[in-house]
């Protein structure tokens, strides 16, 4: 099963006293409502696919992100897309990327990663996925996240000289 | 036969093809960097009909952004609204009725069936055969016709709504459903005839633009582009949703992993996808098509779901991050084509600028999908 | 209504005049220029069951140069607005606009609270001088534009108004 | 027939209205033909049948606002339409439409066809050029590389007839096809030469006709799906006008040639048809030719530019060579 062979793999990425033991579905929702108070520690979670859509939700820090993504290339997932989450009474940032694979094995993984929303700052993955070029971009200029390394970071969907940041909860048009 | 030159780096030139070109069905702009008639190197600018759809998600309540999803692919515009009505189901546990799901997937084939008619057209216009895309949508009106009289709309449906429908179907649907299907299939052996067997088309396609299976990984590439690379990926098998498990049928493969693999494969899924509508008529049951008990007032609680689900152009998927309010706290939409279109730049490196065009009109495009 | 006051021609004359409006509103060759949704019903249009040829408005035109009207068929946004403004200009005298759906009349459905990337409407840079709403609207109304269209450039009329007809009758 | 100033004025004169003529209304056949292909009724408004539409477009399109770019070559600009259009009517005096129907015969009427219509190439090379826009500049070198290409393979297949026909004279070439429908050239097995290879150039003679017109699926030079509209991209009104009205008239000459060389020219198929007058017979032929261009460019995609040279250099010009060696062959022989 790719599921538990990613989940083991992932599971390395965090030392034994920061990652709390993969909790179980049950916990993984109490986990939820504790999110909305405090934020979520790093560490992976286990979800549940009928109602969450995917299976392996991961919060590593950014520097951890590098290697969490090539565990995954390695395991032959593709990038499905980049967005980000501004959780403004957290004053953080979260760049969410979610991963699949082409395959009747199923396995949904999400890889998350919170910043602090004043030096908003992540490792780009364009040197693993091509495919990220576009989505970093786009998520660059709807948060105003950089993406350190990135080739090209120029606003895609927006206007070339655009300067703001449509998708920050405290934009106003 | 069309092995790039030896490029010199400085005798090039810049050329811009669009916003406004014939080839691009849109306002999409490709920068190229040409040596004669080669590609150096291409940049593709986007956001030329980016109308913030995520923005307007974040805005307006569950409802209200129903009517955002078909604008967004006007094509096959009942595909993405059947994800966003399933993902707001999964997150607010609303109970669909049986009879509800089986319409919706009939409704959404038979878009997706309208939406590789226009694409078929538009594609042979792109290699200048202008007469198939008039027969296409000749073929296309009478699947229109059929929508329009459940849905009310021609292109951009507001139909599905959570737990179920805006409407049901009558006979005159289920009939004319019926004889569609034959008449399609004998439209279907015209084409064949017309453009497939065609040899000037054969060898505009055979070897153009070949994808490999890793870039189609690296990039996130779906529907045909990925199946015409030899990739058995289709969402409606690899992870079932609304009733697909329910019906048999085949999601085309092709391992030639040029332009004509892209073009057989949305040929072959025309085909299958008349056999779910088929199945689909056949097992229509009785009953209602809204839940009895459905909220009031749709509030998903706090937390984050995710749907994904073939659409006429590949795997979309939907995120959505909510705080338990009225609107959704993020509203993210993954939409095919942007991660297809993605593929152009490294792909279209060295063709000639009539093959370059081709691979694109083989990969799909519907420019406000990409730009959201 | 009426005759146009069209800037190319400088000498005036009323017969000629009058033939060559009919022979402009007789050839409305459109640019080839969708944006959105409705580009594609301007190509329903264009297709076997309407049939915008029989008008003789069938003739696409890829390139400005040789067009007389632009159908301005979808959302506007800031990004697009100067390049429509370039297509506009290279068009010859005389040349019309058509704004064909609420996006391009008024925003449509996207003029919203917050919105930062779209015009509201083409009229806000260019002259346009026939609206056809809905979203997107259906052929015929495309078909009914164009007939408006050629009313205004030339007086001459392609079929009675049967509305004006009925109260003949009463 | 003594040459007189008159003359000449006068057959100049319905050269023109004759070029003129069927160039508007073959734009309307066209639309109307395409329209039928596509089971849609085309312009049939204004006027019976539509017929009215292409004055109509005349009008509009001369009424129209002159433009010449930014940075554009005036000189070339301007001259380019003009040239388009002025080797096609040239040609025109020379053609014999029935035994007595032609302006001036020459005896190298072939060469003195051919020599003009080269000249149609350079019309091409003259717009994209001059117009100082990339699309047009890209389609106007395609145009070069494919009048080469089509040329000698076409000149090729002349000879052959040529040498059949033993005379450079149009009318002496139709005077040889006298007869039933099997002494025509296209089929020579009543003729003097017994050519079993005819119809094969036939077809050469009718590709590279196809090509030389920029016809689909031959229109690389004013590919609409890539290079915008090639190199008339940035022509309007009138001079978009004469381009338009000097493909027609290429593509009538060009049936004309073909008609001539390979169809009998006014010559009845069969003897006892012969009551009807030649130009009727040669009226047929040369539109029948040209509903088949109307068919084939509504019908097929467009070729690329490499698969175009590639079939005249791999295929067309080694077949005419080998055709014009034996052809040489036969009439050694016979």
């Amino acid at each position: 099963m790719i599921r538990e062979k990613t989940k083991l793999a992932l599971q390395k990425l965090f030392p034994v006293p920061e990652a709390k033991e993969v909790t179980t579905e049950a916990a993984g929702e109490e986990q939820d409502k504790k999110a909305v108070k405090e934020t979520r520690q790093n560490g992976l979670l286990e979800r549940d696919y009928a109602v969450h859509g995917y299976h392996l939700d991961a919060q590593v820090a950014p520097d951890q992100l590098l290697e969490a993504v090539t565990l995954l290339d390695e395991a032959e997932f593709f990038i499905e897309s980049i967005t980000g989450v501004d959780w403004i009474k957290e004053k953080q940032l979260e760049v969410i990327y979610d991963f699949s694979r082409y395959d009747f094995d199923l396995c949904r993984v999400v890889i998350r990663t919170r910043v602090d929303r004043t030096k908003p700052v992540v490792p780009t993955i364009t040197g693993i996925y091509a495919g990220a070029n576009w989505h970093e971009r786009e998520t660059h200029e709807f948060f105003g996240i950089k993406f350190q390394g990135h080739p090209h970071l120029v606003p895609l969907l927006l206007p070339e000289d655009a300067d703001f940041h449509p998708l920050l909860k405290d934009f106003k048009a | 036969m069309n092995s790039p030159i030896l490029l010199q780096p400085d005798e090039t030139f810049i050329l811009n093809v669009g916003p406004q070109h014939p080839a691009t069905h849109g306002v999409l702009r490709v920068k190229m960097e040409m040596s004669g008639e080669y590609i150096v190197e291409a940049e593709t600018v986007i956001g030329y009909i980016h109308r913030m759809h995520e923005k307007m998600g974040e805005l307006k309540t569950y409802p209200q952004f129903l009517m955002n999803l078909s604008r967004m692919d006007y094509l096959g515009a009942l595909g993405y609204s059947h994800g966003h009505v399933l993902l707001i189901e999964k997150a607010s546990g609303i109970e669909v009725p049986e009879r509800a799901e089986y319409i919706r997937a009939i409704m959404v084939e038979l878009n997706r069936v309208a939406s590789h008619l226009f694409w078929f057209g538009a594609f042979v216009m792109d290699l200048g055969g202008f007469s198939p895309l008039m027969y296409a949508l000749q073929d296309r009106e009478h699947i229109l016709d059929m929508l329009e009289g459940v849905t009310g709309s021609r292109l951009t449906y507001c139909y599905f709504r959570f737990g179920g429908l805006y409407n049901d179907v009558d006979d005159d649907f289920i009939s004319a459903a019926r004889r569609f299907i034959p008449r399609m299939r004998k439209s279907l052996k015209k084409y064949h005839a017309l453009v497939t067997g065609n040899i000037i088309f054969r060898k505009r396609l055979e070897g153009i633009a070949p994808l490999s299976q890793e870039m189609c990984r690296k990039y996130g590439a779906s529907s045909a582009v990925a199946r015409g690379s030899g990739i058995n990926f289709d969402v409606r098998k690899n992870e079932p949703y609304s009733v697909y498990p329910e019906f048999d049928f085949d999601v085309p493969v092709f391992h030639e992993c040029d332009s004509l693999a892209r073009y057989n494969v949305r040929m072959e899924e025309i085909e299958q996808s008349l056999r779910i509508i088929e199945q689909g008529l056949d097992k229509l049951p009785d009953g209602p098509i809204m839940p009895e008990k459905k909220p009031k007032l749709i509030k998903p609680p706090p937390g984050d779901y995710y749907q994904a689900v073939e659409t006429a152009r590949g795997s979309f998927g939907i995120r959505l991050v909510s705080d338990g309010g009225k609107t959704p706290y993020r509203l993210k939409l993954r939409s095919p084509t942007y991660s297809n279109m993605h593929l152009f730049d490294e792909a279209c490196r060295g063709m000639m600028i009539m093959d370059a065009l081709a691979f694109m009109g083989s990969l799909d495009l519907v420019i406000p999908e990409i730009d959201r | 209504m009426g005759t146009q006051n069209v800037p190319s021609s400088i000498v005036q004359f009323a017969a000629v005049d009058k033939l060559i409006n009919i022979g402009r509103a007789n050839s409305l060759w459109p640019l080839t220029f969708g944006i959105a949704c409705c580009a594609i019903e301007m190509m329903a249009t264009g297709c076997a069951r309407f049939d915008m040829s029989r008008f003789g408005a069938e003739v696409f035109r890829p390139s400005a140069r040789q067009s007389d009207v632009m159908i301005v068929a979808g959302t506007i946004t800031k990004k697009m607005m100067p390049g429509i403004k370039t297509l506009y200009d290279q068009m010859p005298e005389p040349k019309w606009v058509m704004a064909l759906g609420n996006c391009a009349i008024s925003g449509g459905p996207f003029a919203f609270e917050g919105q930062y990337s779209i015009v509201l409407g083409a009229d806000e840079f260019l002259p346009v001088d026939v609206y056809v709403p809905g979203c997107p609207p259906r052929p015929e109304a495309l078909l009914q534009g164009i007939i408006e269209l050629e009313h205004l450039v030339s007086d001459w009329k392609r079929w009675k108004d049967p509305e004006a007809a009925k109260v003949v009758k009463v | 027939m003594r040459l007189t100033l008159l003359n000449v004025i006068v057959a100049v004169v319905i050269a023109i209205g004759f070029a003129a003529l069927n160039a508007a209304y073959l734009v309307w056949a066209e639309r109307r033909g395409a329209a039928r292909i596509q089971r849609r009724p085309g312009p049939n408004i204004n006027g019976p049948f539509g017929l009215l539409q292409p004055p109509l477009d005349g009008i509009k399109l001369m009424a129209k606002q002159l433009t010449i770019p930014g940075g554009a070559d005036k000189v070339l600009f301007i001259a380019a339409p003009v040239l388009a259009m002025f080797p096609a009517i040239m040609s025109f005096v020379t053609i014999p439409f029935s035994e007595t129907i032609v302006a001036k015969n020459m005896n190298v009427g072939v060469l003195m066809i051919f020599a003009f219509a080269s000249m149609g190439g350079m019309s091409l090379v003259f717009a994209g050029w001059s117009s100082r826009n990339k699309y047009a500049m890209m389609s106007s070198v395609r145009a070069v590389s494919q009048a080469v290409a089509y040329e000698i393979p076409m000149l090729i297949t002349t000879i052959t007839v040529v040498m059949i026909s033993g005379s450079m004279d149009l009318m002496e070439i139709v005077r040889q096809q006298s007869g039933s429908i099997l002494h025509w050239n296209i089929f020579p097995l009543l003729g003097n030469s017994h050519n079993i290879l005819m119809p094969m150039s036939f077809l050469i003679f009718f590709t590279c006709t196809l090509a030389e017109t920029n016809r689909a699926p031959f229109d690389l030079g004013e590919a609409e799906s890539e290079l915008v509209a090639g190199f008339h991209t940035e022509y309007g009104s009138m001079g978009f006008g004469l381009f338009f009205m000097g493909e027609y008239a290429n593509i009538v000459i060009g049936s004309c040639m073909t008609t001539i060389l390979f169809l009998g020219g006014w010559n009845a198929p069969l003897p006892f048809l012969g009551f009807i007058p030649g130009v009727f017979w040669f009226l047929l032929k040369l539109y029948l030719l040209i509903a088949t261009f109307i068919w084939i460019r509504w019908t097929f995609p467009r070729t690329t530019i490499y698969g175009l040279l590639n079939l005249s250099w791999k295929i067309l010009i080694p077949l005419s060579l080998f055709n014009l060696l034996f052809t040489a062959g036969l009439i050694k022989v016979f």
